[in-house]
């Protein structure tokens, strides 16, 4: 988590071009801004000091002629900050024509994830590794509610729709860590949805792919689906629902209710998630536990059991994250 | 104000003035310009929802084409008949108030009301008939028959709504033109409320014209 | 729903039986008449203003103690202090109740109710017991939102978007939302019936350029009333039924749009900011040049400013949705339109600023307010141009830049507005003084408060500090405390006020007609008014705001 | 009360039995409802044929002509927009105008997406 760690910074870090030239836009803003109401406050207060009642003071009016006053604080203000719309839009149409040679990332959005596929197959959880000096369109979709992908590294954000493909697309120039986020309020656990953005030279990015980075985030990855599925909220440490805690179950052996007792291995972990209520039932434990069969994509049952494998006592999930 | 074809008013019609009301003119002027008011606020609440019919056609024309071939064209234009006899009627209505016939006034506004009922009657036998024709996706018990395309369940329901807040419009047009009947019907009303039946007309009048454009938007441009 | 809604009974033509006025001392509205029945069935203007006056009070409690339970949260990072699902209950309670049940009806319902006949010589709105009316839907929509907040609260945030409200929320969204429809058409009754006694019941001699601008602020926010509502109403009822029924016509997994409901919810909330603000900006244009002694500079530009924001705020609603998914030619055209509400914004700052310039200047109470009012409004204003900027918009679109952006105007805005109009007409509504240096010290609480809270918030959402998280990366902590330490201050400087003013109502000094020397009808009349708002018909001024101290050009014109 | 009331109040008179001032009256007042009504009815009668028959491609518009010549009648003849001050003109046109505002700015989203 590294970059994050400074109690107070108040300029985000930037990792490309256009959040550098967006950051110049804003600074640029920032000065028209207080070109018009810098006098505006300073007026106020000054009259207010001046022609305090009470006070002996010149209140002859000019006679200015006012409709010339008028139309002038009507317009100067307005065509200054045009040039402004000006500016954005540039930056804007920009953003929306991605160059031909863009490498695609898949990711899609449900409640409460982030699913990104890499162009060479492989995907990870709410993390997200690209190489910089390369430009990436991130095709985006949505599973469920509508979301919206936010990275503020790059300036960039864009709305998950659950019905059609929308894209972002971006250039990176700088590695690091940054945040990566969701930005529509998409429900309960709206606050998780997020997790890093590794932006990597190209020779790091295909290291990455081929050799133990996406390992390590296998579990991660597993953990992000534990968490999205809801499992802690009966299966934690700390729950008050009456279920068995899976930290450390992997291998033990289990007594079952009717009495047998078999070892927690792989087939075991898919099978009570599929199929809870089966005829493995734990011994002391009520059937509660709705099946996930059909509700759990393959892909995401394998990260699961990949995680609950990895999850013991000492490490407790947070290490992982 | 000035409204209707007589400068002068018959005798025995006018307007009984309210008390927080300067003159009788104003008070007039006040509820011809309230009714307007309303209605464009009418106005504004039906255009969204045909809106949301332009954006379905747009986005859907297949689907919207076929389940606007299963509305009940011809129960539709029909419908349409009785309400422009019902604005006829209710014109007539307004004529004899100016003119101060009080009981053709009060028949008039029974015919209005009958047509007005008569039209629900044939919208709600279009319900029936939509029923019996499996016509009602937003029943989850019971099959759609268009369930093969699932997009005409938008356009269909759509029309429900549509249609069912335009005939709760009727229906509390309808209801409140039997109790002001019962009031008109009274001697003395013409002289006290004579704009009431115009402001009333106005509303009636504009139900049918969010009808009139109904009909098309819905049964027939997709055709 | 009605087509006799527009007319009153025959019942009326009765005057209601009211105690002759004694010589000394008129009976004023308040003391006519005192039993239960005769506040909940007035049709008095004055008194339902009161009546409303209480049930918003009521509301922004509420809501005020929501956003408490927001800042208490996120003083934290990792959601220690309360669920998410608390959290997220917690925001949309004080949306939902800020926005449609404090915000929106605050200025209007209140002081546009009770001072708009006053201020054109009427003897009511043109349609009272359409008034009473309005009031009571209001209450009933209110109930039902309120029903949804004891039952369990809503968790969708003020915005409803789909599916989130329709399929996936498992809160008690419908009677949420069935309560913010039916407040939709207090709205518009409200609305209609300012329009039409703005058009109809002004006293002989006040001519339109002789309305003061807070009636022609109300006028242009009864124009988005009637307008802007209906639109949303349908949206609501098309959730409603999506809801209940599954319709789909916003649902994806049918084959619907949910962009479209954002953009039929926006075209009636991005108006309803304006219904916020307008009012607002007619209450300050009677404290400035009453506190002033100065005529209010550039009249008729203000007043066309009004009616130009209430125009312009119709066409450009999409800045809501520049990453939401419409088109880009949309974006871009809503984006262009949105630099265009600068041009009526700027009209009225500076045309202040231009009255308080060589005035003779009075630092009441009212007018502490009026000029934070200034300050907060210009920030709010121009970030939000930052916000209409599209590439600007990519990055700070839904953060906490938004956030601090819609306070400034809202808070800053309204609220402010809300209050100074509180202390200047309080003596009117209620015949007595609050105390001054108790009022300027709360003023002073608020405004510090207010920035300390907000301000804040602007660098938390450059940073991309995302809004309505529960949660949040511990690098934003400090900031965030910050915020919620000036929440405090903020609570604070709302306290005091209950507490004077309530005071004030049984041991506050009796006010005079017109305690703040300032011009305008509803001054010439007694405090607080008779039932029937004047005793003898007032006469009008040939010019608006007739203070002492006028530009030279515009006083010999009109010699 | 007898004095209060119209003048053919109580009056349940055949069409034929009216004098030729009523009958002169009467057509005087019913002409322009009897008119708009059969205008109606005819217009009508053009989109339903349309509609039924669907003689040509994008008939749509020609029906949405039709609609539009119904409601300009309707407001005018049947609600009196022609007879009423600018006021109330401006009203009605009002409505409309937002409606266009609704629709147009709408669609600048969906036609170009």
């Amino acid at each position: 988590m590294g970059p994050h760690q400074t109690p107070l910074h108040l300029w985000p870090a930037s990792a490309s071009a256009v959040a550098v030239e967006t950051d110049y836009l804003i600074l640029a803003f920032t000065v028209l801004t207080l070109l018009l109401t810098v006098p505006v406050f300073l007026g106020i207060t000054y009259f207010a000091i001046r022609y305090r009642d009470g006070v002996e003071a010149d209140r002859e009016t000019s006679g200015l002629r006012s409709n010339l006053i008028e139309i002038s604080w009507m317009l100067i203000p307005f065509l200054l900050t045009l040039i402004f719309f000006g500016w954005g839009a540039r930056l804007f149409i920009l953003s929306k024509n991605p160059p031909a040679d863009a490498m695609v990332v898949e990711a899609i959005g449900r409640q409460w994830m982030w699913k990104f596929q890499h162009p060479t197959g492989q995907s990870e959880i709410n993390d997200l590794h690209l190489p910089i000096g390369q430009p990436i369109r991130i095709r985006i979709i949505s599973q469920d509610v509508i979301h919206a992908l936010y990275l503020p590294a790059l300036r960039m954000q864009m709305a998950a729709l659950p019905d059609r493909y929308t894209e972002l697309w971006f250039k990176a120039d700088r590695t690091g860590t940054y945040r990566l986020y969701c930005s529509e309020y998409c429900g309960t656990d709206h606050s998780v949805m997020d997790g890093n953005l590794t932006l990597m030279t190209q020779s790091d990015y295909q290291h990455w792919l081929t050799h133990g980075g996406a390992q390590i985030t296998a579990v991660a990855a597993g953990r992000a689906i534990y968490n999205a599925y809801g499992c802690g909220a009966c299966h934690d440490a700390g729950s008050t629902v009456k279920a068995p805690k899976l930290a450390g179950l992997y291998g033990r052996e289990v007594r079952l209710a009717d009495g047998r007792s078999v070892t927690a291995d792989e087939t075991y972990l898919r099978e009570k998630i599929l199929n809870p209520n089966g005829n493995r039932l734990a011994e002391g434990y009520k059937q509660i536990m709705p099946s996930f069969a059909g509700v759990i994509a393959a892909d995401d049952l394998g990260r699961l059991i990949d995680y609950l494998k990895a999850y013991n006592q000492a490490a407790d999930g947070e290490a992982t994250r | 104000m000035s409204r209707g074809a007589e400068a002068q008013p018959a005798a025995g019609v006018g307007v009984a003035r309210v008390a927080h009301f300067a003159t009788v003119e104003q008070q007039r002027h006040a509820a011809v310009l309230g009714i307007w008011a309303w209605l464009v606020t009418e106005l504004l609440l039906f255009a969204a929802l045909f809106l949301v019919a332009l954006i379905l056609r747009v986005q859907h024309p297949e689907a919207v084409r076929a389940a606007a071939l299963h509305l009940k064209f011809w129960v539709g234009a029909v419908n349409t008949v009785v309400l422009i006899c019902s604005s006829l009627t209710m014109s007539m209505a307004i004529a004899f108030s100016r003119m101060g016939w009080q009981r053709a006034m009060v028949r008039a506004m029974l015919a209005t009301a009958a047509l007005g009922s008569l039209f629900l009657v044939l919208k709600g036998y279009e319900y029936y008939a939509d029923y019996e024709e499996h016509m009602m996706p937003f029943l989850t018990v019971r099959p759609y028959a268009l369930a093969e395309t699932p997009a005409t369940r938008l356009f269909v329901n759509l029309y429900y709504v549509a249609t069912s807040l335009h005939g709760l419009h009727l229906f509390t047009g309808i209801s409140i033109l039997l109790g002001m009947t019962w009031m008109a019907a009274k001697p003395g009303f013409l002289s006290r409320h004579q704009n009431w039946i115009e402001v009333y007309g106005l509303y009636w009048h504009f139900i049918d014209l969010i009808w009139i454009l109904a009909f098309p938007i819905l049964y027939v441009v997709n055709r | 729903m009605s087509g006799t809604s527009a007319i009153d009974s025959g019942i009326a033509e009765r005057e209601p039986h009211i105690p002759e006025p004694t010589l000394d001392r008129p009976a004023d509205y308040l003391h006519a008449q005192s039993t239960l029945r005769s506040w909940f069935l007035t049709t008095d203007h004055k008194r339902i203003a009161i009546l409303y006056l209480a049930s918003i009070t009521a509301f922004f409690i509420i809501g005020a103690v929501a956003a408490g339970v927001v800042r208490l949260a996120l003083v934290v990072p990792n959601g220690a202090i309360m669920t998410n699902d608390t959290y997220n209950k917690a925001f949309t309670i004080h949306g939902v109740v800020m926005v449609w049940f404090f915000l929106i009806p605050s200025i209007p319902a209140t002081f546009g109710n009770f001072l708009i006949p006053l201020m054109i010589g009427a003897k009511d709105l043109a349609f009272p017991k359409l008034n009473l009316t309005s009031w009571y839907i209001f209450m009933a929509g209110a109930l039902f939102t309120m029903v949804s907040v004891v039952l369990g609260g809503v968790d969708t945030g003020w915005t409803f978007y789909v599916p989130l409200s329709t399929a996936f929320s498992n809160t008690w969204v419908l009677p949420a939302l069935i309560g913010v429809t039916i407040v939709g058409f207090s709205s518009i009754l409200t609305g209609l019936n300012f329009v039409v006694t703005i058009h109809t019941m002004r006293t002989p001699g006040m001519t339109w350029f002789r309305l003061p601008i807070f009636v022609w602020a109300h006028y242009a926010t009864s124009l988005i009333f009637l307008l802007a509502t209906p639109v949303i109403t349908t949206a609501l009822i098309l959730l409603i039924m999506e809801r209940a029924f599954h319709i789909g016509v916003f649902d994806p997994a049918h084959g619907g749009d949910p962009v479209l409901f954002q953009h039929l919810f926006w075209f009636y909330s991005h108006p309803a900011v304006y219904i916020m603000v307008l009012p607002g900006m007619g209450v300050i244009s009677e404290i400035v040049p009453a506190f002033a002694q100065k005529k209010l500079f550039g009249y008729r530009f203000v007043a066309y400013a009004s009616i130009g924001l209430a125009s312009v705020t119709f066409f450009v609603w999409g800045h809501h949705m520049f990453v939401n998914g419409q088109s880009d030619l949309a974006s871009l055209a809503f984006s262009v339109l949105s630099f265009a509400v600068a041009v009526p914004s700027a009209v009225k700052v500076y045309n202040w600023t231009a009255t308080i310039h060589k005035g003779r200047i009075r630092l009441d109470t009212p007018m502490l307010y009026a000029m934070g009012y200034i300050g907060l409004f210009v920030l709010g204003g121009l970030t939000g141009l930052y916000l209409a900027t599209l590439a600007i918009n990519q990055h700070i679109h839904a953060t906490y830049f938004v956030v601090a952006h819609f306070h400034y105007i809202m808070v800053g805005g309204t609220v402010l507005a809300f209050l100074g109009g509180l202390h200047f007409w309080w003596p009117k509504f209620t015949g007595r003084m609050y105390n001054e240096a108790w009022g300027r010290i709360s003023a002073l609480f608020i405004f510090i408060g207010f920035n300390v809270t907000f301000f804040p918030q602007f660098i938390l959402g450059y940073l991309g500090m995302p809004r309505r998280y529960a949660t949040y990366p511990p690098e934003f902590q400090l900031l965030n405390v910050l915020s919620s330490a000036g929440a405090t201050i903020l609570a604070a400087g709302y306290v005091f006020p209950m507490i004077y003013l309530v005071y004030s109502l049984w041991f506050g000094k009796r006010a005079p007609a017109n305690p703040w020397d300032a011009k305008g009808l509803e001054w010439e009349t007694t405090s607080p008014p008779p039932p029937h708002n004047f005793l003898s018909l007032p006469s009008v001024p040939p010019v608006p705001y007739d203070y002492p101290i006028q530009e030279r050009e515009t006083r010999s014109q009109h010699r | 009360m007898i004095g209060e009331r119209g003048p053919r109040d109580d009056v349940v008179t055949p069409l034929r039995s009216l004098g030729p001032e009523d009958r002169a009256l009467l057509r005087r007042h019913l002409r322009a409802p009897i008119l708009t009504f059969l205008a109606l009815l005819g217009l009508l009668a053009v989109n339903v044929t349309l509609g039924a028959t669907l003689p040509f491609a994008h008939v749509w518009v020609v029906e949405l002509l039709v609609v539009t010549v119904m409601v300009a009648i309707i407001l005018l003849v049947s609600m009196e927009v022609r007879r009423e001050p600018p006021l109330v003109r401006l009203f009605a046109g009002l409505g409309f105008f937002w409606v266009a505002i609704l629709m147009g700015m709408t669609l600048t989203d969906y036609l170009a997406r």
